[in-house]
């Protein structure tokens, strides 16, 4: 679990006080590529017959209708609570569920086994028997994007924890921390990188099974919308909500590497500077 | 048709030889089918120099996509995915059906409500949860229509998108307040205490054919006797799954792996015509017109020209 | 933890009393090891030792028998007079580490407070006593600052103010200065020598480095190899008032370091 | 810490709760506690396992998932290798690339699942398309990441040495990358089986996941069907993470990570 | 690189001329940061020259400038009699840290054998050789070990083995002591003074530990801070026979001790 990186976004702001020109040139560098290949997309499109690959323009024209003319945006809105929701249940889980396991070992190797089945068991074929349990209508959304991100944070949390240099708890115990306070001052915050990767592999499940949780027997949100597309042979509305999915997906990961790069700022600055 | 078709032709029908004599053929499984695989069971169409490879595939969608991408040859779909398509400018065409015209006593899709929901007739069914198998299939434009003609307001119902298989435990659960379901799942239902609001194809749909088989306009350009020859083999096979009704259950035991009981109950419009007419596009093309939401989904639709849908050589 | 049997009372001068400690690591098993065989020695009040000995002695073991952090085989530790059962209050300890010890989430100024917040210290009483603690070694401008912006010397004198900062009766020092340069470590030598003569506190230093052992210490304690039993303990008198340069050049230094690594040198065992 | 004499809890505690969680689940759903419809009793579902075993029907779905997830995993592995190490090699290359990365990254794989389906059907492409989009993007940043990471003593000395060319990627570039490669590899086959069997779930295409969608359709009597295959998906997961952990063992047995492992199973407690 | 131009025909016995070397890192940027101004001496055929320094000198700076790792910013560095532009065929590089420069995916027998292979070595000449040079640091029987098996001071020995198994004729080495404890220190200091005396090699090592440049010394180039100029060239005349209880306690070498520390301990600069 260790080793994992999630993310390119660079860790720290070019080094020092960098001149306007060189911030420019940054910002050149991580855009050119981009907009080139959406300027290819455009132009290699322009001409479309096919209807699977209508031009682009007509794909942002239909989505300006879809999403803000004609409402849809309210499916958006579905999506995002009960990712939101299921999210946060699954994290806190995970955490509290990681710290329980890393404190009591022998649970911990009774319930290994099950753990690992339910990680590795594709969330998505639980479809079925979670509607059968939680019936049709948000609770089983939420549930399902709630099981699904228990499982990265949770094993990156017990990882964490358990990768804490041991030298750290004999400081922990010759300052006479106590229990509690351990666990506040050091066995979080120590782990707390690992937790964050976890937390963010959870996200990534979690939006994946935000959609799929929509595509069966749903009635609202951007899974069903694209379902809804697909059933219609309406690819250029497709094509709308696969963008809006896009860009949510792409704000969501920016918007968790903020956070992140704020919260263990100590973290990512002490390792920019070399020492561990 | 059928220019310069081969010498030593060995089918019959006027044009020749099929070009093209495995073809791959996407199914939607049900009981619907067995005058198919009576037909293949009967070597009906071995005779026609055809050989058949079913793939069974539950999305119609990508039924659709596959024919117009060449994955399949022929492909099952609904007279109102026939449509819809064509009018997104997918270019699927009509052959033949799969079971011949909806007769009068027609006993295919029926539209259930759960006991406790008090649902008794379709002008109940507003602002309630309704189960379909897909959001804009067939089934649910033939609801929306009932529940109109019967003055309940449509945008109100809510739309579950649901597998046959869950309908009847949905309902039993209270998930939703109706399905539209199909045999046998419909028997659950209606066991479980479930109210008959009305056979759908009943009301919309007598004497044209809804379920049909279909292929991609380029296929038919390449293959003209193939097509052909696909479509005399299919409708043969209805005319005598139609004669021999226990045979074409039986061949359903292998055909679909299911069990012989389960055969036994198999639905299809027996006695059906087999022959399509251009009445089904028609309605379903207003159909979707009427309860269209999009302004320029609804004027591709009204632009149609319903023939350009069907193969004219089945007409 | 065979301690009370062996407990008695010691001279008031006496902080720290080792008596035929023993510790086995994996006790039972067929990977038993024993790091320590039988150690005994005492530490009084006020007095500076240092512990020498080869790499993989069992050193680490030692102070760690010695702090409460583990507890040993056979034998028992008595601090003031009480065997020990666990950390106590009036301890300090120093890590080898410095990377490993401080808490890099922790801005320098709450690793300090750290263990005074532990101790329920007032809130305005805790600033102040981390302020002088960071100044005491020299460092009262990096309490905003995180460990790891510091420089490895100027880490391990936070880790000194951290352990001092909660005034302990006794500072144990587990290789202080193993990772810092040569000229840095000779800095930190003079300011734990002059910590301890303001503060009046007693030092126990684990070192393996025969130089620094006879510059610090008023007594040496000389481990042997593993498994370590107590090779010599060398009386140093070499005053109070000790320099880098003059001290290490005088001809007593010279005659201890002559014997130490006699000691010491395997050839010569 | 668990000495000598209580290392069997290290194997009977996990049988112990396997053993409770089924015993569980049997008494839950046999004792009326979840109806029928909602929940097949375990002793239903173990039977419906070994009859799809023993009519063969099982071997078909595990191979058509099998299938899609090996040849989307070679194409990850070879194309993430390759244009990673590319990346990694050119900062500019690698900053330009980033965002696109990351965009792509965030496209949950399931949102053009629909729009594969129409274009190429419910096929084997279809399918492999997908893996290679869901797995490659995580993939290769954790090869851009391994290979950055290389600590610059490594090449220093690989240089000092006179080890150059072919030598230095392979015995140098590679085995040092090496610890983020397993991981992106084994992370990248947990995604590639998901999206196989999401695939088959909303696609149709042939395997595990159109078995679960078939049971499910056929309605109630088929759910103890639509559990076993449920597990077969679990299991096969188990399997298959399992297999890349033991390639780790082997592969990586020289890593700090993989000693540890072994030390603090030697020592018998963590 | 104007490296041509300063080229000047050497005595027949220098192997390696530095001359006016500076180094810049970031050069032209506004990270700018001098690491050395200007840094200029000789070794001799068979020499062993030590370079002292404070941390952060710039002595690793300057090892990798000799060694054609780095490129100087202005000045010249010619080995025998030719410009640098590359790491030379006949060069040997000890790195500060062991656990990074041997590459643990391979035995020890392995991370020898690189730098054979690398140079096409036949197989069964390079199995002698790898044997040979194991032996030669007193370690014959780790070949089929990893790197990762040893303890730190045979993992340096390792080091040494490899970069001694091409038979280079220069052999530097950067602080390849500071991390082991202060008897396998000696052991090392004693295994390269007898190598150096077997292969007649010619040594530059960097240290910031001033009794082992005594102790090993023909010659020792002493440092000033960053940026760092050439502060003193001390010659050391302590002969070949070197005894590390002995010779350290010699007069000649304490007199050379008191008059390296006050070069180098700032109270005195
Ligand atoms: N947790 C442990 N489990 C088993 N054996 C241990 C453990 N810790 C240390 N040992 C062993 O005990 C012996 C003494 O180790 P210790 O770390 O106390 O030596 P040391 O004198 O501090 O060495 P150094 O100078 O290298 O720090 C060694 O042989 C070591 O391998
Ligand atoms: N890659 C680099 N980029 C920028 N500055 C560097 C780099 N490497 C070293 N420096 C700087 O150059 C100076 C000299 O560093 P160097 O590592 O050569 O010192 P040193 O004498 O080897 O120190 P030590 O004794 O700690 O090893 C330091 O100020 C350091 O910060
Ligand atoms: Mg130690
Ligand atoms: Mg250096």
């Amino acid at each position: 679990m260790t080793r994992v990186t999630t993310s390119l976004v660079p860790t720290v702001r070019a080094r020092g006080s960098s001149t306007g020109m060189r911030r420019v040139g940054a910002v050149l560098t991580s855009l050119w590529l981009p907009v080139l290949l959406v300027g290819i997309w455009w132009f290699a499109t322009a001409n479309s017959s096919s209807p699977f690959f209508p031009p682009l323009g007509d794909i942002l024209v239909e989505t300006w209708n879809q999403w803000v003319v004609l409402g849809a945006w309210t499916n958006a809105v579905v999506s995002l609570r009960n990712l939101f929701i299921g999210y946060l249940f699954g994290v806190l889980i995970g955490i509290v569920g990681g710290s329980l396991l890393w404190r009591l070992r022998y649970l911990r190797i009774a319930v290994n086994p099950i753990i690992y089945f339910l990680y590795v068991l594709p969330a998505p074929a639980l479809l079925p028997a979670m509607i059968a349990i939680f019936g049709i209508g948000d609770m089983r959304q939420i549930a399902l994007i709630a099981l699904g991100s228990i499982w990265p944070t949770l094993l990156n949390t017990l990882d964490g924890m358990r990768g804490i240099d041991t030298v750290k708890f004999d400081t922990a115990r010759g300052l006479r921390l106590g229990g509690w306070r351990t666990y506040t001052r050091l066995v979080l915050p120590g782990a707390s990188p690992q937790i964050a990767a976890g937390m963010r592999a959870s996200l990534t499940v979690g939006i994946v099974l935000m959609v799929v949780s929509e595509m069966v027997a749903a009635n609202s949100g951007i899974g069903f919308f694209i379902l809804q597309a697909q059933a219609e042979f309406a690819i250029k509305k497709m094509w709308t909500g696969i963008l809006v999915l896009a860009l949510i997906g792409t704000a969501l990961n920016y918007l968790f590497v903020f956070v992140e790069r704020r919260v263990l700022r100590w973290y990512y600055r002490s390792r920019a500077l070399g020492s561990s | 048709s059928g220019g310069g078709a081969p010498a030593d032709a060995g089918g019959e029908g006027d044009g020749g030889a099929p070009e093209k004599s495995t073809l791959t053929v996407a199914i939607n499984p049900s009981t619907q089918f067995a005058p198919l695989y009576y037909g293949i069971q009967e070597g009906i169409f071995e005779e026609h120099g055809l050989e058949l490879e079913i793939t069974p595939q539950t999305d119609i969608a990508a039924i659709v996509s596959g024919l117009a991408s060449g994955t399949y040859d022929i492909g099952f779909a609904t007279v109102v995915h026939a449509v819809t398509a064509n009018a997104n400018g997918i270019p699927i065409r009509a052959i033949t059906t799969i079971e011949g015209q909806i007769q009068e006593d027609d006993e295919g899709t029926v539209t259930i409500a759960s006991a406790e929901s008090g649902i008794t007739d379709f002008a109940g069914l507003e602002g309630k949860r309704v189960a379909t198998v897909g959001l804009s299939s067939h089934n649910t434009m033939t609801m929306w229509e009932l529940a109109d003609r019967a003055g309940a307001d449509t945008e109100s119902i809510e739309l579950v998108q649901l597998p046959f298989g869950q309908m009847a435990a949905a309902l039993a659960s209270g998930d939703v307040d109706a399905a539209i379901m199909q045999w046998p799942f419909a028997a659950d239902a209606l066991a479980a205490g479930g109210v008959e609001l009305g056979y759908n194809n009943r009301e919309l749909f007598v004497d044209t054919a809804t379920t049909l088989f279909n292929t991609s306009q380029s296929f038919i350009d390449q293959n003209p006797n193939t097509v052909r020859a696909f479509a005399d083999a299919m409708a043969e096979s209805i005319v005598g799954a139609t004669e021999n009704p226990d045979v074409a259950k039986e061949s359903l035991i292998e055909g679909l792996g299911i069990t012989a009981e389960q055969a036994a109950g198999a639905r299809w419009n027996i006695g059906g015509d087999p022959a399509l007419n251009l009445d089904a596009f028609e309605v379903a093309r207003d159909l979707l017109v009427k309860f269209s939401t999009d302004e320029s989904a609804k004027t591709a639709l009204e632009n149609l020209d319903v023939s350009t849908v069907v193969w004219p050589g089945a007409l | 933890m065979s301690s009370a049997a062996v407990f008695t009372p010691t001279a008031t001068e006496t902080v720290l009393t080792v008596d035929g400690l023993r510790k086995i690591y994996n006790e039972g098993t067929d990977q038993a090891n024993m790091a320590i065989d039988a150690v005994s020695f005492h530490v009084d009040k006020g007095e500076f030792v240092c512990i020498v000995g080869p790499s993989g002695a069992g050193k680490t073991t030692l102070l760690r028998c010695i702090s409460g952090l583990a507890s040993p085989s056979a034998g028992a530790v008595t601090f003031e007079g009480r065997p020990l059962t666990n950390v106590p209050e009036q301890l300090g300890l120093v890590f080898q580490d410095y990377g490993r010890s401080l808490y890099p989430w922790l801005t320098n100024g709450d690793n300090v407070a750290l263990p005074l917040s532990a101790r329920r210290m007032p809130r305005a009483e805790r600033a102040a006593r981390v302020a002088e603690s960071l100044q005491s070694v020299g460092l009262g401008h990096v309490e905003r600052k995180y460990p790891w912006e510091l420089s490895g010397g100027m880490q391990q004198r936070v880790a000194i103010a951290r352990a001092l900062s909660y005034r302990p009766e006794l500072l144990l020092m587990d290789e202080p200065f193993a990772s810092v340069d040569a000229q840095t470590r000779f800095d930190l030598e003079d300011l734990i020598l002059e910590v301890r003569r303001e503060l009046g506190i007693t030092v126990v230093l684990v070192t393996h480095d025969i130089d620094e052992a006879i510059y610090l210490s008023d007594r040496i304690v000389v481990l042997s190899k593993n498994p370590s039993v107590v090779r010599e303990v060398v009386d140093v008198d070499l005053g109070d008032e000790r320099t880098q340069v003059e001290t290490r050049a005088s001809e007593q230094f010279l005659s201890l370091r002559r014997h130490l690594l006699s000691l010491v040198m395997p050839k010569d065992a | 810490m668990l000495d000598r004499s209580r290392s069997w809890l290290n194997w009977a505690l996990p049988v112990v709760t396997v053993g409770v969680v089924l015993l569980a689940w049997q008494f839950v759903t046999a004792g009326g506690m979840v109806s029928a419809t909602q929940f097949p009793t375990m002793t239903d579902t173990m039977a419906a396992l070994g009859r799809e075993i023993s009519t063969g029907r099982v071997w078909p779905a595990i191979g058509a998932t099998l299938i899609g997830w090996l040849i989307g995993m070679v194409i990850t592995i070879v194309l993430g290798v390759i244009i990673g190490t590319a990346l990694a090699f050119n900062d500019f290359a690698q900053r330009s690339a980033a965002p696109v990365i990351e965009i792509f990254k965030a496209i949950p794989a399931i949102a053009i699942l629909p729009l594969v389906i129409l274009i190429a059907g419910s096929t084997l492409p279809m399918k492999v398309f997908l893996v290679c989009f869901a797995a490659f993007w995580p993939f290769l940043i954790q090869v851009i990441y391994g290979v950055r990471s290389m600590d610059p003593i490594v090449l220093d000395t690989a240089r000092a040495l006179g080890v150059r060319g072919a030598r230095r990627f392979l015995q140098i570039s590679v085995p040092s990358a090496s610890p983020y490669l397993v991981t992106g590899m084994r992370i990248a086959s947990a995604q590639a089986l998901i999206l196989c069997i999401v695939a088959e779930i909303v696609g149709g295409a042939a395997g595990i996941g159109r078995n679960i969608l078939l049971a499910e359709n056929t309605g109630v009597v088929a759910y103890p069907t639509m559990y076993a295959y449920i597990m077969v998906a679990g299991i096969l997961g188990v399997a298959l993470t399992g297999g890349f952990f033991l390639l780790e063992k082997r592969v990586m047995h020289w890593h700090e990570s993989q000693r540890n492992i072994r030390e603090s199973n030697k020592v018998g407690a963590a």
